[in-house]
């Protein structure tokens, strides 16, 4: 897959047409709405609708101009160089040029809790109206896909001003972009409605046409309920819907609607092993905890077999292409005699009353810290409960203890956990290998805390170091590669299945895009057949 | 007077426990065996999953089929009784017992101790119960005993103010004066007089109040914050079954027919117990 | 949720108490009961976020990895500016006194989740719970008023299936009400939509699914006090004048059973205020119950605190609402005059 | 007029298998007055309601003949009822304090019956309030026609109950107890009002307990007994020469002035000598020093002793205020100062707030006065500490008008006075047979000691209230309203008990009364109170016979007399 659209079915136009609301059903309100604030791909999915880039990304990972025409980037990385496209203009009719997108990039600079703060910008210097200089302080490999997504929005120069950045997060209708749709109407908690941009003239090569987009107008609405979602769908209170629960797909499609499904990129769903506290301390207890897993086998059961096993910790799809190892692909599997005889090498000779391995006394017992909120997403939790209990057949006694999301990071920096559960989305290795640095460990003093297994492996933090700062792509496919090996040799994590986006829509909507991620993209080329 | 007198008088015309009321502790009943005993009743280990047998329809082996991970559903019910009610008993001690002391101290003690009891109270009670809920079990962190607390704490200045009242119209009654003037001490008069006589509507409101705490435990487990899964807490089976409503029905009107057929077996003893109570009363 | 805690009994102790502070105060001036309910407010106020405070210190979980969540590479003095903006540098007294000087000046702070003045927030989501609470209220009070007069006391049938409705309706968890409902009515019959901001139709299935329990609970009470009042000498005195059983109903028993049911009624509508997250998330729709749960959830200090007063806030205006229409239902409880 | 207005031959009521009635047989013609008395529970009422058709649920009323006017009552549908019921009968109710709609205005009250029985516009409908709040003698009709029940004392409410039965001008008018409960000014202008009632043409069925009350009034007098007419007549033949056994009792047991000294219940005295066990020394000196004696002058049947040196109980200036509902002050004490002689009953009358109550409590320690002080056994008593006059406590017990409400609900007669007897310091083994004793000596079984009040009647109540007070051995005995709960019988057995405790034990007594027959026949002295204070005082014949302060002089002409004889 990778930036698939819904093939046209036969008694369908296949020319598009104009016109039109589309009701989209999201699953969350995103809860900013400033896309610099949180990372939210949730908010992306809106936003890309909004909000233009300043490059963008291609399906094959490559970037194509956005806001910027061209950009050159400096022998030493630390300098690119952006020309602007001319001509384009926000919804508030003022328009878009260098001196803008300086005030856009600057905006880390004074605001310390943005999410895009650690990109290493340094200093912004407008060359002329239609050229603009960034200057870092480091290297920073993931720069130009980062202006590639709609965490980078580019908002009017009158909103920067006129209103504070608290006012931008709350307020949606102060989301004024270049975009090919602008805010009409927002009810919080319940509604936003985008209309088109008639002006709007100005779409990226990367999408499937120009000028105006085709629908009048998209309301999405928040439906946390995925059976409501579905009612709706299927009793056509709405066009679309987003995620469509695995087991709900055959019904979905025997009322006549359609399912779209994509893989997203970045991390699989994975289970993050805590190496530095026992059992997990011993390398050969952590590769016996991975054999004892029936992945495919438990897939098949939660979800019906719609979700496919993860081979390694970076998805394939993401970019660059080339950055999963393909011969990682049935290098490890379910395989419980291998768990017995690695256990039993590790010392856990015994077997308890209740049928646990037992060494010197002590139970194999592994905590499992889980964040209950998370794990609410996409059947996480029965995923997890099966897990638990099939462990028990070699010989592993797993707790799952639930978190609230807030208590479950500091959990996590005590380090007393043995698992935690995870995945991250995002369109660059980059992102998927993070998760296992140093830097990445969490701790009260600080970082970002998204290396919930603690682990610290300087063969990691050097291939991360490269990954992060070479502007050379193969360099950076094959210290991602070293990566991949590295985490499932030393059994640092156990990639489960490969997420997906799925949607579904009622047999009318066309031209579904989903971005690199594989999160719902612009509603730009989306149409409804009469 | 006269009529409830010559009731009384003739304790050989037994009253007649109705249809109703019969059944409803023929429920409780059975859900007390479930909940003490659930190997007596169960069929399966309640927590053995099979993903593959997901979703079975009612069979000999599975009464009343499985859930989403080959559990069976029957068995699961069976052992969430004990947390169902546990939840509901649980809770309503905390909350009568909380409920008696702090009342006990307002309505007895006068003036300023009674204002500041009070006072306190009416803060307590212009707390969001759903608030204080999810901040105890944020607090305690997630788990059975913590629901508990969470459930029980939010109910406490509800049954505080019952007490409070109680207590106070008790206090001016002629027997406390008549005690007063046998010269009994306050500490004997509490105890013999004010507290047993206080007590009567705060345990028919505790017993209508376990069917309170168990709906309200079934609404934390909704929102994510009540048991902690796998346990087969009704509200929480109830609130995990609603993600297959349209693939398995069969998984929600269980669980839900558990919680509505106990919380009413619970209403109806607890409502026929307050009549009881009541008429004896008002024929004193 | 919170409303089935108050039973007929509680809501008898209740009028009794309330009329005794009633004629307690009867004599003040007008003046004086005003400062009084002033006092109220802002010791009930002062105590609510204190007592917020206590326990939002002790929730395990530092606010500022909420604020800093998302971000990846953080130094330390990232974290230190963040902490100095919301004043998380500061000691937990001085923390403390600072959030109270705000309260006395109207200002709840700034959510660390929205970004926006707690007060903001809040009032954004007041209208919709305002809505849904008010219709139910509408809706319940009308339906068990038709109900208790149709089946107090007499029609022995209609009265036990009333009641075994009413039974079934508070025994029933709401959430699982509105799935029901939601899926026969909306997905089935498609009679009604589930949600959508547009329009009276999409707020029926939420407002009855509010109101259901509501129904129950208040038919209980009124009818019990009812059938009381109809034991009544003075519902002899109207009959034995000849006056029909509807006129002695609707003219003059049902004002004596609206008491406690105005009582309760305000007990309900505090708790409905801040407690109604789960039809909210159910239906997909704003307002203060979601609000305060997704807070809890983040952390969000200063929206929980706010939520928190705002609910003693509303409970006392409601009561002293109350205690000032008693006296226009019962003229024992007015001033002299 | 050959056929009377209403016509009731033998009729009977029963509630399940219970008869309530049976046999009442009555005429009931315009301008005349029939009246029912009987003791509480003989069928008075129901008999009065079931010429209204509201006997009430689960009732079974049969009759030969219930006709009103010629037609049959026996066959009335409901609807037909309804046209009856206010116009062509009216009712007015047992308890006139709650039988009016607490939340409606009096002037919309009292004409209920005219928007039922005619098609008045609201103008007329107010200004007939007006007028019959005028005719029955409520003073400024337009005020009181505003104002809520709550707000018009017992004797304009029972005015304006009656004046709300007679709107729709009925023919015959049911008065049940319509002066019980109403203080006896007031009670003299409430019959005053029946009578022109009665004049101007009404049938009127009055129903009492209280024989005096319905002497003033009836052309006719039936008796009542367990729902039967034992005896029947004009008043002068009832009361003078009653030929029925159960007539005479009652009309003996009515207390008064001449009945001082004798024994009203006919039954013989009790002996009540104290158990023989060891006593704490204290309390056997006092005995000693006070034998039992009366306070001289009392023709009770106690020999005379010696005058005893100090009054057992002084009261000085005693004052308390309270706070009115309307923010005024009120006080309902106002300088009292008594003195209760060792042995002798001191009586207090006053109507009803006058503050008898409140003395009561002050004189027990249960109300803390504002200015004033208690001496009990010459020892200040009150004000003082509750910790140091805990162990003095049972010197001084209560006897209520409510015994029920006296106990503990929860208790049986065994638990209530054995917690009396562990005050006073009786070993546990011995408590059951001490309890018995007492019970036995006040007339009870001791087979009641099982029971539990409940399913005591009035006069045993009354009495297990006596024993557990005689079990701490009190000197001084306060009775608040002891027998105004009980019929005349019950009361007669009451207040020979009384009396007996005074001669046999040499208790005192404070006797607190709104009956002044009742305090004639008990006190010695008497104390008359008026809004909290003290008109008059002295020996209780003084008092009466030559009352001195207006009010008191008002109060005894209020006296309903018994006998009219000429
Ligand atoms: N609704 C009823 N159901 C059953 N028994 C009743 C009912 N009303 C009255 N009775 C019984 O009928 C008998 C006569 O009652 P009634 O009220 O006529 O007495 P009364 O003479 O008016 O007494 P009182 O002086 O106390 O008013 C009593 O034994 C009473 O218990
Ligand atoms: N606790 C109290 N609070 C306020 N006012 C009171 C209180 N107790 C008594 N009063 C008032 O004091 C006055 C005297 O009351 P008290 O009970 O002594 O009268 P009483 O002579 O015993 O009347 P009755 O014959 O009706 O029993 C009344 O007006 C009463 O309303
Ligand atoms: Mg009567
Ligand atoms: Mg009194």
């Amino acid at each position: 897959a990778g930036g698939g659209a819904s093939a046209p079915s036969a008694d369908v136009p296949a020319d598009p047409v104009s016109g039109g609301t589309l009701t989209y059903l999201a699953n969350t309100e995103p809860p900013v709405w400033d896309g610099q604030r949180i990372p939210s791909l949730n908010v992306n999915s809106i936003n890309s609708s909004i909000f233009d880039t300043l490059v963008a990304q291609d399906a094959d990972g490559t970037y194509k101009p956005g806001l910027a025409t061209s950009w050159e980037i400096s022998d030493d990385g630390l300098t690119y160089t952006f020309d602007l496209r001319e001509g384009v203009t926000f919804h508030d009719g003022s328009p878009f040029d260098a001196a803008v997108l300086k005030q856009n990039i600057d905006r880390p600079l004074n605001e310390p809790d943005l999410a895009t703060v650690s990109t290493g910008i340094a200093a912004t210097e407008v060359v002329d109206e239609n050229t603009l200089k960034v200057t870092l302080s480091r290297p920073n490999a993931a720069l130009i896909h980062a202006f590639s997504t709609p965490h980078w929005p580019i908002y009017s120069g009158v909103v920067l001003t006129e209103h504070t950045p608290a006012e931008l997060s709350s307020n949606p209708l102060l989301s004024i972009g270049t975009g090919p749709f602008k805010v009409a109407e927002y009810t919080k908690g319940s509604k936003l409605v985008l209309e088109r941009n008639d002006a709007y003239d100005w779409a990226p090569e990367t999408w499937g046409h120009t000028g105006a987009a085709y629908l009048d107008e998209v309301v999405v609405q928040f439906v946390p309920e995925p059976q409501a979602r579905i009612g709706a769908l299927t009793s056509d209170q709405a066009d679309a819907v987003d995620q469509v629960p695995p087991l709900n797909i055959a019904e979905v499609e025997a009322a006549g609607d359609t399912v779209l499904q994509q893989d997203n990129t970045g991390t699989p769903y994975y289970l993050a092993l805590n190496p530095n506290i026992a059992p997990f301390d011993d390398r050969d207890v952590r590769l016996a905890f991975r054999s004892a897993i029936d992945v495919d086998g438990l897939l098949q059961g939660v979800y019906g077999g719609v979700y496919q096993k993860a081979w390694s910790t970076t998805l394939p799809g993401t970019p660059p292409e080339g950055a999963f190892d393909e011969s990682l692909v049935g290098s490890w599997g379910y395989d419980l005699d291998q768990a017995e005889s690695l256990l039993k090498k590790a010392g856990y000779t015994a077997v308890d009353a209740e049928g646990y391995r037992v060494k010197d006394g002590e139970r194999l017992t592994v905590q499992w810290a889980v964040d209950s909120l998370y794990v609410q997403t996409d059947q996480r939790q029965q995923l997890g409960e099966a897990i638990a209990s099939s462990l028990k057949k070699a010989g592993f006694d797993v707790v799952r203890k639930p978190y609230d999301t807030a208590s479950f990071t500091t959990e996590l920096t005590k380090g007393e956990h043995n698992l935690a559960d995870a995945s991250r989305g995002f369109a660059d290795v980059g992102t998927s290998v993070v998760p296992f640095t140093t830097r990445a460990i969490p701790s009260s003093g600080g970082g970002s805390g998204i290396n919930y297994g603690l682990v610290s492996d300087p063969a990691i933090d050097a291939a991360y170091g490269v990954i992060s700062s070479s502007l050379d792509p193969q360099e950076r496919i094959d210290a991602a590669h070293e990566v991949q090996h590295r985490i499932l040799d030393e059994g640092y994590a156990v990639p489960l299945y490969i997420p997906q986006k799925i949607v579904g829509t009622t047999s009318a909507v066309q031209g579904w895009k989903f971005d690199k991620v594989g999160y719902t993209d612009s509603f730009y080329d989306v149409w409804l057949a009469p | 007077m006269t009529l409830s007198l010559t009731a009384r008088t003739a304790p050989a015309r037994r009253e007649r426990v109705p249809v109703g009321v019969v059944v409803a502790l023929a429920v409780i009943g059975v859900l007390v065996v479930a909940a003490v005993a659930p190997g007596l009743l169960a069929t399966q280990d309640p927590l053995a999953s099979d993903p593959a047998d997901a979703f079975a329809p009612p069979s000999a082996e599975h009464w009343l089929g499985t859930d989403q991970l080959g559990r069976d559903l029957y068995s699961r019910l069976v052992h969430g009784a004990w947390y169902s009610l546990s939840l509901g008993v649980g809770a309503t001690v905390i909350a009568v017992a909380g409920g008696i002391l702090l009342g006990v101290i307002a309505g007895y003690a006068r003036g300023i101790t009674d204002r500041v009891v009070s006072r306190g109270l009416d803060v307590l009670l212009a707390f969001p119960e759903v608030l204080v809920a999810l901040v105890a079990i944020a607090v305690l962190g997630p788990g059975q005993a913590s629901v508990i607390w969470a459930v029980g704490l939010g109910r406490i200045p509800g049954s505080a103010r019952l007490v409070r009242s109680q207590v106070l119209q008790v206090r001016q009654s002629d027997y406390v004066g008549s005690a007063v003037t046998l010269g009994l001490s306050p500490l004997r008069l509490i105890a013999r007089h004010v507290v047993p006589n206080s007590l009567g509507p705060v345990l028919v409101n505790a017993v209508l109040g376990v069917g309170v705490s168990i709906i309200f435990g079934a609404a934390l487990s909704f929102l994510g914050l009540g048991a902690v899964p796998p346990t087969p807490e009704w509200g929480l089976v109830l609130a995990e079954s609603r993600q297959y409503l349209s693939i398995a029905p069969a998984l929600s009107i269980w669980p839900g027919l558990c919680i509505t057929v106990t919380v009413v077996a619970i209403t109806v003893a607890g409502r026929w117990a307050q009549q009881r109570y009541v008429s004896r009363r008002s024929s004193l | 949720m919170t409303l089935e805690t108050t039973t007929a009994q509680l809501v008898d102790d209740e009028i009794a108490e309330v009329a005794d502070e009633r004629r307690g105060s009867r004599g003040r001036t007008a003046a004086r009961a005003v400062l009084r309910t002033l006092v109220d407010i802002v010791l009930v106020v002062w105590a609510a976020a204190t007592l917020t405070f206590l326990a939002v210190k002790l929730i395990p979980g530092d606010p500022l990895d909420k604020l800093m969540a998302g971000i990846q590479d953080v130094t330390p003095e990232m974290r230190a500016a963040v902490a100095e903006r919301y004043g998380l540098d500061q000691p937990v007294l001085v923390q403390y006194l600072s959030y109270l000087a705000g309260v006395a000046r109207g200002d709840l702070g700034v959510s660390y989740q929205r970004g926006v003045p707690v007060t903001e927030a809040l009032w954004a989501e007041l209208g919709a719970t305002a809505e849904l609470t008010a219709w139910a209220m509408v809706v319940a009070i009308v339906a068990s008023v038709v109900l208790a007069l149709a089946t107090s006391g007499r029609r022995p049938v209609a009265r036990l299936l009333a009641q075994g409705f009413e039974l079934i309706a508070v025994s029933t968890p709401s959430f699982w009400l509105g799935i029901v409902l939601m899926t026969v009515f909306s997905f089935g019959l498609r009679w009604v939509p589930a949600f959508g901001g547009d329009g009276p139709a999409s707020l029926v299935l939420p407002v009855v699914t509010l109101a259901v329990p509501l129904i129950g609970v208040l038919t209980q009470v009124l009818r019990e006090r009812m059938e009381h009042a109809l034991h009544e000498p003075f519902v002899t005195t109207l009959r034995s004048r000849g006056l029909g059983e509807s006129a002695v109903r609707s003219r003059h028993v049902l004002r004596h059973a609206s008491l406690p049911a105005l009582t309760l009624s305000s007990v309900i509508v505090g708790s409905l205020l801040s407690g109604t997250a789960v039809i909210e998330t159910l239906f997909a729709r704003p307002g203060i119950g979601r609000l305060a749960v997704d807070a809890l959830q983040d952390r969000d200090i200063p929206l929980v605190m706010g939520v928190v007063i705002f609910a003693a806030f509303v409970f006392i205006v409601l009561n002293t609402l109350v205690d000032l229409l008693y006296p226009l239902l019962d003229p024992r409880l007015r001033r002299n005059r | 007029m050959s056929r009377p207005l209403v016509r009731v031959r033998d009729l009977s009521v029963r509630f399940g298998d219970a008869p309530a009635v049976e046999g009442v047989s009555f005429d009931l013609e315009p301008g005349r007055c029939v009246a029912l008395v009987g003791e509480s529970g003989s069928g008075k009422s129901v008999t009065g309601r079931s010429l209204l058709g509201l006997v009430g649920p689960g009732s079974l009323v049969e009759a030969d003949e219930l006709s009103l006017d010629g037609a049959d009552l026996r066959s009335f549908s409901e609807r037909e009822w309804r046209r009856v019921r206010g116009g062509d009968v009216a009712l007015v109710l047992q308890d006139a304090l709650v039988s009016l709609d607490p939340l409606v205005r009096i002037g919309s009250q009292v004409t209920d019956a005219v928007r039922v029985h005619s098609d008045a516009t609201g103008r007329a409908r107010r200004a007939r309030a007006l007028s019959l709040l005028a005719d029955v003698g409520v003073p400024e009709p337009e005020l009181r026609a505003a104002q809520y029940p709550h707000e018009l004392s017992g004797g304009l409410r029972q005015r304006a109950l009656i004046a709300s039965a007679l709107a729709a001008s009925p023919r015959v008018l049911i008065a049940d107890e319509p002066t019980t409960a109403l203080d006896v000014t007031v009670q003299r202008q409430v019959l005053q009002l029946l009578g022109r009632v009665r004049q101007a043409g009404t049938a009127l069925l009055l129903i009492s307990h209280d024989l005096a009350v319905v002497a003033q009034l009836a052309d006719e007098i039936l008796v009542l007994k367990d729902g039967r007419v034992v005896e029947r007549g004009a008043p002068r033949e009832v009361l003078t020469a009653p030929t029925d056994s159960y007539t005479r009792r009652l009309i003996a047991a009515i207390p008064s002035g001449r009945t001082r000294g004798e024994r009203l219940s006919g039954a013989a005295s009790v002996s009540l000598a104290p158990a023989p066990r060891a006593r704490p020394a204290g309390r056997t000196a006092l005995r000693a020093e006070a034998p039992a004696v009366a306070a001289p002058g009392a023709d009770t049947t106690a020999a005379a002793g010696a005058r005893p040196p100090a009054p057992v109980l002084t009261a000085h200036g005693l004052t308390k205020t309270y706070r009115r509902p309307d923010g005024g002050r009120l006080r309902a004490v106002d300088d009292v100062s008594f003195a209760l002689a060792r042995g002798s009953a001191l009586g207090v009358v006053g109507e009803s707030g006058s503050g008898k109550s409140t003395v009561a409590g002050i004189v027990l320690g249960l109300t803390t006065p504002d200015a004033g002080s208690v001496d009990l056994d010459g020892t200040p008593w009150v004000p003082a500490p509750e910790r140091l006059r805990r162990p003095r406590r049972h010197g001084i017990q209560v006897i209520s008008q409510d015994p029920l409400g006296s106990f503990d609900p929860r208790h049986t007669v065994e638990a209530i006075v054995s917690e009396a007897l562990a005050q006073a310091g009786v070993a546990r083994r011995d408590r059951r047979e001490r309890a018995a004793s007492l019970l036995e000596q006040v007339g009870l079984d001791a087979s009641l000691l099982s029971r539990h009040p409940l399913t005591l009647s009035g006069g045993q109540r009354q009495r297990v209230a006596i024993v557990r007070a005689l079990a701490v051995e009190p000197e001084v005995l306060v009775c608040d309203e002891p027998v105004s709960a009980l019929d005349v019988s019950v009361q007669a057995q009451v207040l020979d008990l009384l009396a007996d405790l005074r001669a046999q034990l040499g208790i005192s007594l404070l006797f607190i009364s709104h009956d002044l027959g009742v305090v004639r026949h008990v006190a010695d002295d008497v104390v008359v109170m008026r809004s909290g204070r003290i008109v008059e005082s002295g020996p209780v014949d003084t008092v009466f016979d030559d009352p001195r302060h207006p009010y008191t002089r008002e109060l005894i002409r209020a006296i309903p007399t018994l006998l009219t004889r000429p």
